[in-house]
Formats: structure tokens, C-alpha cells, sequence
């Protein structure tokens, strides 16, 4: 057990800590809306692509840096430290790419990851669907062949990005007759066409960072399947596995931050030396360093053993508690600023309700938990 | 031992359950939140039928009813949703009511009675209020401070800066201006925020009723794996801890209702153990819906987070649960060592 | 809404309570173990009994007093701020006779009352079984009809008092061919037969509260069933729907209490003026409070309406979750002492783990409330 | 950045847990239990094994490795809750090695290492002690006082009074005496005590374990209404709420025990997350366990009991999470306004 960098991990860091101190992203532009918000991020990704950082993960071939799981984490760390914006093409770096990267065809990998990695073309994902949820294998999105096309019909939802998105990461039913997994498949879709329309789709926030997509006779090559028609499953999970394998990092110091911000707040009303306050805090802490220690020690596995495991599923069920709490919390302590609306702790506050229901609602995470790791018998519900 | 509500004060539920229905539909709801305005018309019919004045007494224009029917109307007006500054405007009225001079009763409660006359209240500390609900509409803003002082301002005195709360199905302000600004309630200003708090947590026993409500009846037909998803234990059970947390509520805001009117002696250790439970059953019960809606519930489109904003604004109102747990404990700490209440 | 009692209710409780003043138990034995502790609470029974106080919601031709239930809900509240032990034959008097009163025979009335109400014959409840747990449906003690008699096998669990009872309320399957809660029968099963075996069951306290009984072809004639053969689930019904109705009451002044010692010990030590502390003891004074409220609430509509409501199931979710944060909430205050065996603070911490799983476990209360008062939908679990 | 454990850790783990198993069934910790005595076999044994003195220096008789091969065995020990005193004698013994004086070293580390001599550390106020685990067969007896200040007793200085606790599988008892009796400690005594924060934190870690592992083997057999109970999101749930509230415990522990050897300018801050973190999972998933038994849970025939009330013990020992918590704060209070550490 070393719980210190290695030296390597830490010249790793210096370097990144170091260009990032040089190279700052523009400040967040306040007006022009959604559109300049998002120029900022591209923006931003283009300036991490110059210098080799957008994604050093990727393998060198890729433009990457070869990064292992270790550095990778340190990188979205650093991020998140820093409080730089996330790159523009989140979903491309992290999930489209390293899906490509496995089950792509020579061709797809030269055609799509450039310009995934310069943020010349977005991407977004297209799994769930407004009846769907949590059960993937019901999805209603249906493609049929036509020639040398597939025409696409369905309704998506929770897709972020999806107005800026060149590119779509679709799951299509390709086949009714078999087992409801089984008749899957996994498209790049043209988001450049009239038979896409994207729908914003507004959070208790007020603001939309997802949007819904209506999809009607939507054309797509032959093509653009990747990993074979009916294998679409199996693609799906591996975009799932690396969902939050890196973003959680930068969660996690987004977290901390935001909790540091908290303690400095209390201590300056006094509120560290109420006990009922102090011993919240310091719960809040507690949590923070576990889940720091957990992340950390479920990238020691996985680097050992292959594939990260679903213990990543109790992190993510505990960053989101914990992000809850920690925002309810601030409400008491903060006082009538965290209810004012457009302020950054109401802000907080309202957008940590999602955490519990994004990316795997926490019911669903519990079951993982439950059954992937302990073993349990899995629920059967009868109708 | 009754806990029944009388014929009259169940007539009263059942007419404004019914009108509200009518008249505060969730799509008005929103249209008015979206737009930040008061439902004007609204508040006008709710005038005519007085129901600003219901515990005030008739020589002031009132309907000289008590506490219990004005926590009805709290509750069903919490339940609507509605966008009128109903609690405000009877916070402000109680405080007048009950910590007031006969000049300030007599200059203001006919008006609040008639609704012609909207109200608010607020707590403030070094002369300036925390965000006070209700108070860019007011005509008269009454502000309480730490120290259990309080003070009467007509719009005019009053420095009111309307700020956005994130529960936009009213208005709320800062009220500013020196500390000496207003007209002092000479009254006993304590007891009349007890009765405010009474208020306010029955307000909240309405939002959480509605939330549990519209989460049973999302749950029973939203299906996933082939069955509802209410059937499954993990949101059944989160239903189940959303009744109790609801009833505990519940019960301690009756027993408060009806300690104002008839026992005062317990009406301080009533009122905070009623805004206590209130107060974390609108936060914790609110949060509940929009986790068993899953997707949708964080949505705009839901409903379900008019609620969870309202039940953040009531919930810290005059104190969240932990500054009245702290006044229970005071006053348990005076009873230690005597023997259990009989 | 008038929450103060009426002069009828105050007269009532103001005679139990001046007669309790002036009739106090003996001092509880600290010797002789079980046996006498048993013969005191016979004893007192018997006292209860002679001065008409036995079991006043009893109507006034069994020996009652035809109490309301507020007044009886009064004597509970009575009895456990006096203090005093529970009667002997509490099983007797607020789950057989009920029953009894409801389903028996004129002569099963006659033979079987009066000797429960003078503690004459002490009754147990023969319903639990190792395997089915919360599942009555599924019992396998069975009877088979031989001529005028009944012979019975099977094996039961948490009797208590089984040792010093005359006759157990057995619910047995007489039927295997129908459906699973269609073929039970209730009886009465004499306790004095050499084929009934009694052994304790010891709990985590260290004590035999409750006992397993074994039962190998037990005799029982057949004028000893009750409401019918096969007719069993419903005569059961009976049976638990009276289970808390009034001990609640008692139980729920008896938290109250230890609230107050709690309280008090809290005080004494300056932990009252600890914010941590004083919000803890606040939070469990609330819940008190608003468990004896929803209590009376239940009963005025129980009054107003019949029977009482699953709205009980709160209640008693309530209860024992409530009493097992006080007591954990006891041995951060009172200390080591909670922690040493043989001492009031550590028996009640160390009882209070079984609160949530006595007379319903909460995961069954939970789905009773969402079922029966919410209307949720029940779960059909497949194998 | 490392979380593994060595291949030797691996093996020290490996073969404690073998032994346990084979040594420290069951059965006979309840036989123990049930009679109040320490298997003085397995305590040779084990001694024989250089347990007790694994972390203790060579020159003392010890094994000279580190804070993390000691956690190891605290969570195989507490896996098992093998009747004897290991955890009390290393708790001892670490607050000698880090806080005594080289004569006080000399003079009881190594019969503490060989364990010929048996340890206790309670901690005092006023000259009298808490609960000290394993004090009546102890030849040296550790206390430390709130203002952290230690000294050493020798069991004919100490007036010990057997108590039994509810955790039976070990002795413990109250040690009297004058304020002033014993050898004062004269090291940092702090930073002795956090070193046995982290055993008996490890410790807790083991109890959690196998709690859970009881747990999930039980309700995958014990069927209701047809199916295992272990498929039910009300105990499927619960279980999986028992890993993460373990696997909190179990990496706030191990940083602890790295800090101890690696980084001691970080072991307070480490130790008290630890202990806070470990205490409430000891109550809590303890508890938990015993509620997913269901009726046998609460019986005595149950193994599941002495894990609650081993847990319960370890989890007031030198403070609990509270406390801990508490510390935590005066620490976050000092670094308030510092950037987040590097």
C-alpha cells in the first residue's frame, strides 16, 4: 500500500498542473446565453487539443498520450481543481471514442476520432427513451433496413449536447422477434437532418443541459453500425462502463471544493464551534475523503485486475448523497442566498437533486450493488 | 380526546379544496410562477369570500373563527400551490393581531381582513430582513427580530427590493432602512410568531400532502421491467416514510392549531415542535417525489418542483427545524426533573 | 377538535389513577428468577381483578367495565405511568377474550373468560412459525380430525409465557388441498399435555421472554375450535388486529419515560446546552409527542369510523424505530454504564433491537401502509 | 498511488484468516462467551505466532512490521471475535512504543510482544476509568485522561473491578485508584493514541465484514412467500447500504494505517476520520444485520449478537464518532480559508 503518487504520477501532475496554470481558459462568458457558453467549451477542448491534453487517455496512434487509469484520474483531479470548464465533446472523448476504439472497424477509427479530439464534430448519446428509464432493454427506437440505409424512428431523451452534436450515439431496436436485448443495434447517427429534431429540455434548474429528440425516418448508412448489427447491447455497455470512470474525479474535487467553500463559510460565522454544525461538517469530510479513498482504491483494482468493477456503482451512489447533503446543508448555513434564485448555491442546491437520478438513479445503483456484488438473487416481478 | 374537525370546519375544507381545484389548476399555477406574477383574480374571489380575515375578529371585518380554520385554509392553500400572498398577508394580520396596539389593530387588520390590504413578515437582524415573502406587493410589512422585538412598516417606510426566490409562485423582497424605521408592536410579539408559525408548518402539512399525492398516483401507472413501478419495496417503502413524515406533521401542527386557540400555556412547545416537524417533512418529503419520478421529476415540465421550492421558502420561514429544535431543548431544559406532563 | 379529555374521560382516569396511587404493586422481585417474577404480575392481576380493573374495555356481562377506547387507551397510559407491571395474562385479556367474544360459542364463552379475566388460566399465542415468519399462510403445524378429537403436529415460535400457560390460541392447517390461507383452523390447545414441549427462547438481553413449542400429536377435542373449521385466517385476523391496539398505549408512555430519565441524565450532565445533544433530544421529544397524538388520532377515528385503521402500522413503525434511536442516543450520554451487562440502560438499548421486528417486522408494516392506506400496488415476486 | 497490499500483507492476511476459522469457530467463541473466559489457547498460540508484537521493534521481541500488518490482523480478530485479548494488548503496548520512555519500552514490550504479558488502555477522568476492555487479566494497564496525558500502571498498582460488559467474548473492567498512581507516559501521548485509533478502527472494519457476509449467506437461503428474502429491495438494499457504510470505514481505515507508518503529520486528521467513520458502521450495519435476520436475529442462538456487542464496545472506545467528529471540525477550523490540499 502506497497512497502517495508514484514519481512518475507525480510528473505527471506537475506537468498538467503546470501548463494549466499557464494556459487559464478565457473567463465564463456571462452573456450571449447557451450558444456563447458552449463556444467557450469548444474553445477551451481546441486549446487542450494544441497542447496534447484533450484526451491523454486515448492512446498515442489516437492522439492521446497513452495516460494510464492512474494519470487519467489525476488529469480529470487536476480539472477539477483547477476549475477549468468541462471540454465541449465530453461525450465524444469519453464515451465515443474509447467505444470506437474497441469495436469500430479500421475505417470508422480514422473517419471519427480526429475530429472527436479537435471538438470539430459533438457528440451525443441516444440511449434512453422517455418510456424506457432504467430498462435499457425495452427501448422503442426502431431502425429498419432499407437498401443500403437504415431508416430510424423513435423518441429519445436526456441527451446533453444534442443541439451542438454532429454525431449521435443511437441504440435502435433492429429486430422484434428475439429476446428484448437481443434485438439491439448500435448506429452513428447524422444529427444534420431535418428527420432529427432536437427539443430542450428544461431542469428544475431552469436551465436545459438535456434535450429530447424526435426522430422521424431518420436516415443512416450501413455504415455508421457499429459492432454489428444486433450486437448493440453489448456496444451500449461498454459506452456505460466508461460513463463515469473519469467524470467521477472531477465530480469528486468539484465536491471538495464545494465543501471547502462550505467550511470556509461556517467558520466565518462562527458556526464550526456549534457543535451541531462541526459535526456535520465533519461528516461531510468523512464522506468526501472515503469516496476519494474509494475511487482511488477502485483504480488500484482495476488496474490490477482488468475492467473496473461495479464498486464504482458506490461511488457514485455516495457522491450524489453526499452532494445532496452537502448542498441541504449549505441552505441552513448559507441562509437566504441559497434561495435566491440565479444565485451559485441555489444553483447547487436545485441541480444536486439530479445527482440521485442521473447516470443511474440510485435505486438502481443499490440493485447493482446488490446483485453484482454481493451475489443476491435478483428480483423477479410478476405482472 | 377529539381530533375531528367540526361540520363547519370540514365545510370549510371541502369549499375551498373544491374551488381551489378549480381555480388554482396546476396549469394557472405555472403560467403565473413562469411569469412571476400574483393571480390577481384569484386573490380577489378569495377576498370576497374572506377568507384573508377568517381569524380575525368581526369588529375588524373578520370571520372571527380560530386558529384551526385558518391552518385549513393554510393547508389547502399549500396543497394549491396557489399564487397569492395568502400567508404572507395572515402571517403579517396575526402578528398585528395578536402583539399589536388597538390604534395599529385598528389601522390595519380591516384591511387585511378585506384583502384590500396585502401583508407580509419577515425576521430581520441589525435592521435589515432576510427574504421576506410577499413583501414587494405589501402595504404593510411587519419584521421581527432576534430578540423577539418587532415592528410595523406601511410600504412607504419600508425599503423593499424584490428579489427572485427560487420559488417563483410569489414574490419576496429585502426589506432594508434603519433599525429605529416603523412603528413598534407593543404586544407580546412571541406569541403572536408562535401563531404565525402555526401558519406557516400548516402551509407545509399542504405541500407535502399534494407531493405524496401526485407520487402515488405517478407511481401506480409509470411502469418499468413490466410492472409499476410503486410496486417495487424501493419506492413503495420511500411512499410509505413519505406518509409518516406527512402525518408527523400533521399531528403536531393540529395539536398546535389547537393549542393556540385553547391551551396558550403550551402554545411555545407546540409551535416549535410543529415548525420542526414541518419543516423537515417539506424538505425531506418534497425531495422524496421528484426521486420516485425518477427522469421526469427533475424536469421543469414536472410539477413536482413547484413544491420542493415552496417547502425550501416555508421550511426556513421564521426558522428551520434546527433553530426550533433548539427552542424545544430550552424548554425541556426548564421541565427537566419535574415529572411527565399529565 | 378538542385535544384535552372529556369530564366522562377525565373522571375515568382520575379514579384508575387515585385507585393506583392507593393499591400500588408489591416491589418487583429481584430473586427467584422467573417464577416469581411471574407470580408478582399474577398476583397484581389478580389485584386489577378483585378491585374490577383487570380489563376494563371488557363489556360490563364478562366482567368489564364496557370502557370506551379512549378510556381504555386512558388505562394503558395510566398503567405505564404508574409504572406498574403488565398483567399476567395480558395475551389473555387483549387478544383471547376479544377474539373469544367475537367467534365463540356461547359456551366457549362461559368455560373460558372468567378465568382468563382472574388470571386463573394464562393464555398464549401459538401463530409464528420458524419457517413462515411474516408468511401465515404458509404455517405447517397440522391438525387431523380423529373421531371427536383433533391430533396436532408441528412446531411454533415466539410464545411467550408459553411456560405458564393453560391454553394457546393454535392456528393450524386442516386442510392441504385449498387454497394456502383457506385450510387453517384456530383452537385452543390445552398446555398440560406431555405432547406439548415448552423451551425457551432466549433473546440477545440474555433473557427467555419468548419460547419455541414443540408439538407432537397434541390431543385437542374438537368443541376447542373456534369460529369454525377452516374458517382459521379470519378468527386470526381477529386476533392481531386487537394485538397493539391498547398496549400501544402503554408502550408509548413507557418511551415517553425513558425520555424523561434521558432528558433528565442529559441535564445533569450540561449536555442539554450541547447543541449536537439538545438537537437529538428535541428531534426524539418531537417524536414522542407526535406518536401519542397519532395515536389519539387513530382512535378518534377508530370511534368515529370502526375499526381501527392500518394507519396502527405507523404507529408502531414509529415507536420502535423511535425507541431504538433513544436508546443508541443513551449510550453516547449515559456511557459505559449502557455498555455493562444487568443495567436498565443497556437491557433497554439491547431490547430495543428487537422493537422493529416483534409483532411485525417494518418492512412488513411499510408494505401494509403502502398497500393498504396508500393503495399502492402489492408486489408479486416470481421464483 | 496504491491501495494493494503487499504479497507478504497478503499472506499475513491470508493465514490469520485460515487460522481463525480453524481455531475461532463459532462454537467456540459462544462456549467463551456463555462462560466469560478467554481461550488462553488461542492466546498462546497466537502468541507463538508473534502476533501480539507484529508491529512491535525487533530489539523488544517484536516482528518490526508496520501499522497496516497490525490493522490486518485487528480486522481478522474482530472477523472472528476470537475470545482473547489481542486488541487490548496491542492497544497497550502501541501507546508504550510511541509514548513511553525508553526504560518503560524496555521494560514491557517485550513480554507484551511475546505475549506473556497481556495489556489494557482505557481512558480516565478524574483518576477512574471508563470501561476498560481486558483490564482483570491484565499485567499492564495504559490510561490516558482527556488532556491527553497517559501513564502506565502495573496490574498491583491498578484497583481493578471486573465488570461485565455486553460483549462477553471479552473481560473488561473499572480501574481505580488515586489520579497520581502509575508511571507517567512522557512521549506524545496523541500520537500513541492515534496509532490504537486505527487498530481498533480495523478491528470495527472485520466486525462490519462479517456481519455482511452473515447477512447476504442468510438471506440468500431463508425464503418468505416463495422466494429468498434476499431478493426483496427492502433487504437487498439494506445489504448493500451495509457495504458501502463497510467500505467508508474500510478505506478511511487503511489511509490511517498507511498515514501511522508513511505521513504522521496527517494521522490525526486520519485517525479520527477512521474512528468516526468506523463507530458508525460498527452500530449501524451491525444493527442492520440483525434486522435482515429477521426473528432469529434477536435470539441468543444467533452468532449475529456478538457482533453487535463487540461492535458497540469497540465503537465507545478511546471516544466515539462524535467525538471524532468533533476533532475532525478543530482540525477543518485551523485549514478553513487554506486551499484544498495537494
Amino acid at each position: 500500500m502506497d497512497l502517495t503518487f508514484t514519481p512518475e504520477q507525480t510528473a505527471f501532475r506537475d506537468d498538467l498542473r503546470s501548463w494549466l496554470a499557464e494556459n487559464p481558459p478565457d473567463p465564463e462568458p456571462m452573456d450571449g446565453g447557451d450558444d456563447a457558453h458552449f463556444a467557450w467549451r469548444r474553445d477551451w477542448q481546441r486549446r487542450l487539443y494544441d497542447a496534447g491534453w484533450a484526451a491523454p487517455s486515448w492512446p498515442a496512434e489516437y492522439g492521446g498520450r497513452g495516460a494510464t487509469p492512474s494519470e487519467s484520474a489525476i488529469y480529470f483531479e487536476e480539472m477539477g481543481r483547477a476549475r477549468v470548464p468541462f471540454s465541449a465533446n465530453t461525450l465524444g472523448l469519453l464515451l465515443g471514442g474509447p467505444t470506437l476504439m474497441v469495436w469500430g472497424t479500421p475505417e470508422q477509427k480514422e473517419r471519427y476520432l480526429p475530429p472527436i479530439l479537435s471538438a470539430e464534430e459533438i457528440w451525443c448519446q441516444g440511449f434512453s427513451e422517455p418510456d424506457a428509464g432504467s430498462d435499457l432493454a425495452s427501448l422503442k427506437t426502431r431502425a429498419v433496413k432499407h437498401g443500403e440505409e437504415w431508416v430510424v424512428t423513435g423518441q429519445k431523451v436526456w441527451t446533453s449536447g444534442a443541439q451542438y452534436s454532429k454525431w449521435c450515439m443511437l441504440v435502435a431496436r433492429t429486430d422484434s422477434d428475439v429476446a428484448k436485448h437481443k434485438g439491439l443495434t448500435y448506429f452513428l447517427m447524422d444529427m444534420e437532418q431535418e428527420a432529427v429534431q432536437v427539443r430542450p429540455l428544461r431542469q428544475i434548474t431552469g436551465e436545459a443541459e438535456f434535450n429530447e429528440l424526435f426522430i422521424e425516418e431518420a436516415r443512416i448508412p450501413d455504415a455508421n453500425v457499429v459492432g454489428g448489427v444486433g450486437n448493440g447491447w453489448k456496444v451500449a455497455l461498454t459506452t456505460l462502463m466508461n460513463e463515469r470512470a473519469g467524470l467521477g474525479f472531477a465530480l469528486q474535487i468539484r465536491l471538495r471544493q464545494l465543501l471547502d467553500d462550505l467550511i470556509a463559510r461556517a467558520a466565518g460565522q462562527g458556526l464550526l464551534e456549534d457543535p451541531l454544525y462541526a459535526d456535520a461538517l465533519a461528516e461531510l469530510h468523512v464522506r468526501c475523503e472515503s469516496l476519494r479513498l474509494m475511487a482511488w482504491k477502485g483504480l488500484t483494482d482495476a488496474e490490477r485486475y482488468g475492467q473496473p468493477g461495479p464498486e464504482g456503482s458506490l461511488v457514485k451512489w455516495l457522491w450524489s448523497d453526499t452532494n445532496q447533503r452537502l448542498t441541504e446543508l449549505a441552505v441552513d448555513i448559507v441562509g437566504p442566498e441559497a434561495l435566491t434564485a440565479g444565485t451559485g448555491w441555489s444553483y447547487e442546491f436545485l441541480r444536486a437533486r439530479g445527482n440521485t437520478i442521473e447516470g443511474g438513479t440510485t435505486e438502481v445503483l443499490k440493485n447493482i450493488v446488490a446483485e453484482r456484488v454481493l451475489g443476491l438473487p435478483r428480483l423477479k416481478a410478476a405482472a | 380526546m377529539d381530533f375531528g374537525l367540526t361540520d363547519d370546519q370540514r365545510e370549510i375544507q371541502r369549499t375551498a379544496r373544491e374551488l381551489l381545484s378549480e381555480r388554482a389548476k396546476p396549469e394557472r399555477v405555472r403560467e403565473h410562477a413562469e411569469a412571476g406574477t400574483t393571480d390577481a383574480e384569484l386573490w380577489r374571489e378569495l377576498s370576497e369570500l374572506g377568507w384573508p380575515g377568517i381569524a380575525l375578529a368581526e369588529e375588524h371585518g373578520g370571520q372571527g373563527l380560530g386558529g384551526i380554520e385558518l391552518s385549513i385554509l393554510c393547508e389547502e392553500l399549500g396543497r394549491a400551490l396557489a399564487p397569492v400572498p395568502f400567508l404572507p398577508s395572515v402571517l403579517a394580520a396575526t402578528l398585528i393581531d395578536h402583539a399589536g396596539s388597538p390604534e395599529q389593530r385598528e389601522r390595519w387588520l380591516p384591511g387585511l381582513a378585506s384583502g384590500e390590504i396585502k401583508g407580509a413578515l419577515g425576521s430581520s437582524s441589525d435592521g435589515s430582513s432576510e427574504l421576506v415573502i410577499g413583501a414587494p406587493e405589501a402595504g404593510v410589512i411587519v419584521l421581527v427580530d432576534e430578540d423577539g422585538a418587532g415592528r410595523v412598516l406601511e410600504a412607504a417606510q419600508a425599503d423593499v427590493t424584490p428579489v427572485a426566490s427560487i420559488d417563483s409562485t410569489r414574490s419576496a423582497g429585502r426589506v432594508g432602512g434603519a433599525e429605529e424605521a416603523g412603528d413598534p408592536l407593543p404586544g407580546d410579539v412571541t406569541a403572536g410568531v408562535d401563531r404565525a408559525l402555526v401558519a406557516v408548518s400548516s402551509e407545509l402539512v399542504g405541500v407535502c400532502d399534494r407531493a405524496l399525492e401526485m407520487t402515488v398516483a405517478y407511481v401506480k401507472e409509470r411502469k418499468q421491467f413490466g410492472v409499476p413501478v410503486g410496486s417495487y419495496q424501493a419506492v413503495s417503502h420511500r411512499c410509505a416514510q413519505m406518509l409518516l413524515e406527512t402525518e408527523k406533521a400533521r399531528s403536531t401542527a393540529a395539536f398546535a392549531a389547537w393549542a393556540a386557540d385553547a391551551e396558550p400555556g403550551r402554545l411555545a412547545e407546540a409551535a416549535a415542535m410543529a415548525k420542526a416537524a414541518a419543516s423537515d417533512a417539506g424538505r425531506e418529503v418534497t425531495a422524496s417525489a421528484i426521486q420516485a419520478h425518477g427522469g421526469i421529476g427533475f424536469t421543469w415540465e414536472a410539477d413536482i418542483h413547484w413544491l420542493y421550492k415552496r417547502a425550501q421558502l416555508d421550511a426556513a420561514l421564521l426558522g428551520g427545524a434546527k433553530r426550533h429544535r433548539a427552542r424545544l431543548a430550552a424548554i425541556l431544559a426548564d421541565h427537566a426533573g419535574a415529572p411527565a406532563v399529565g
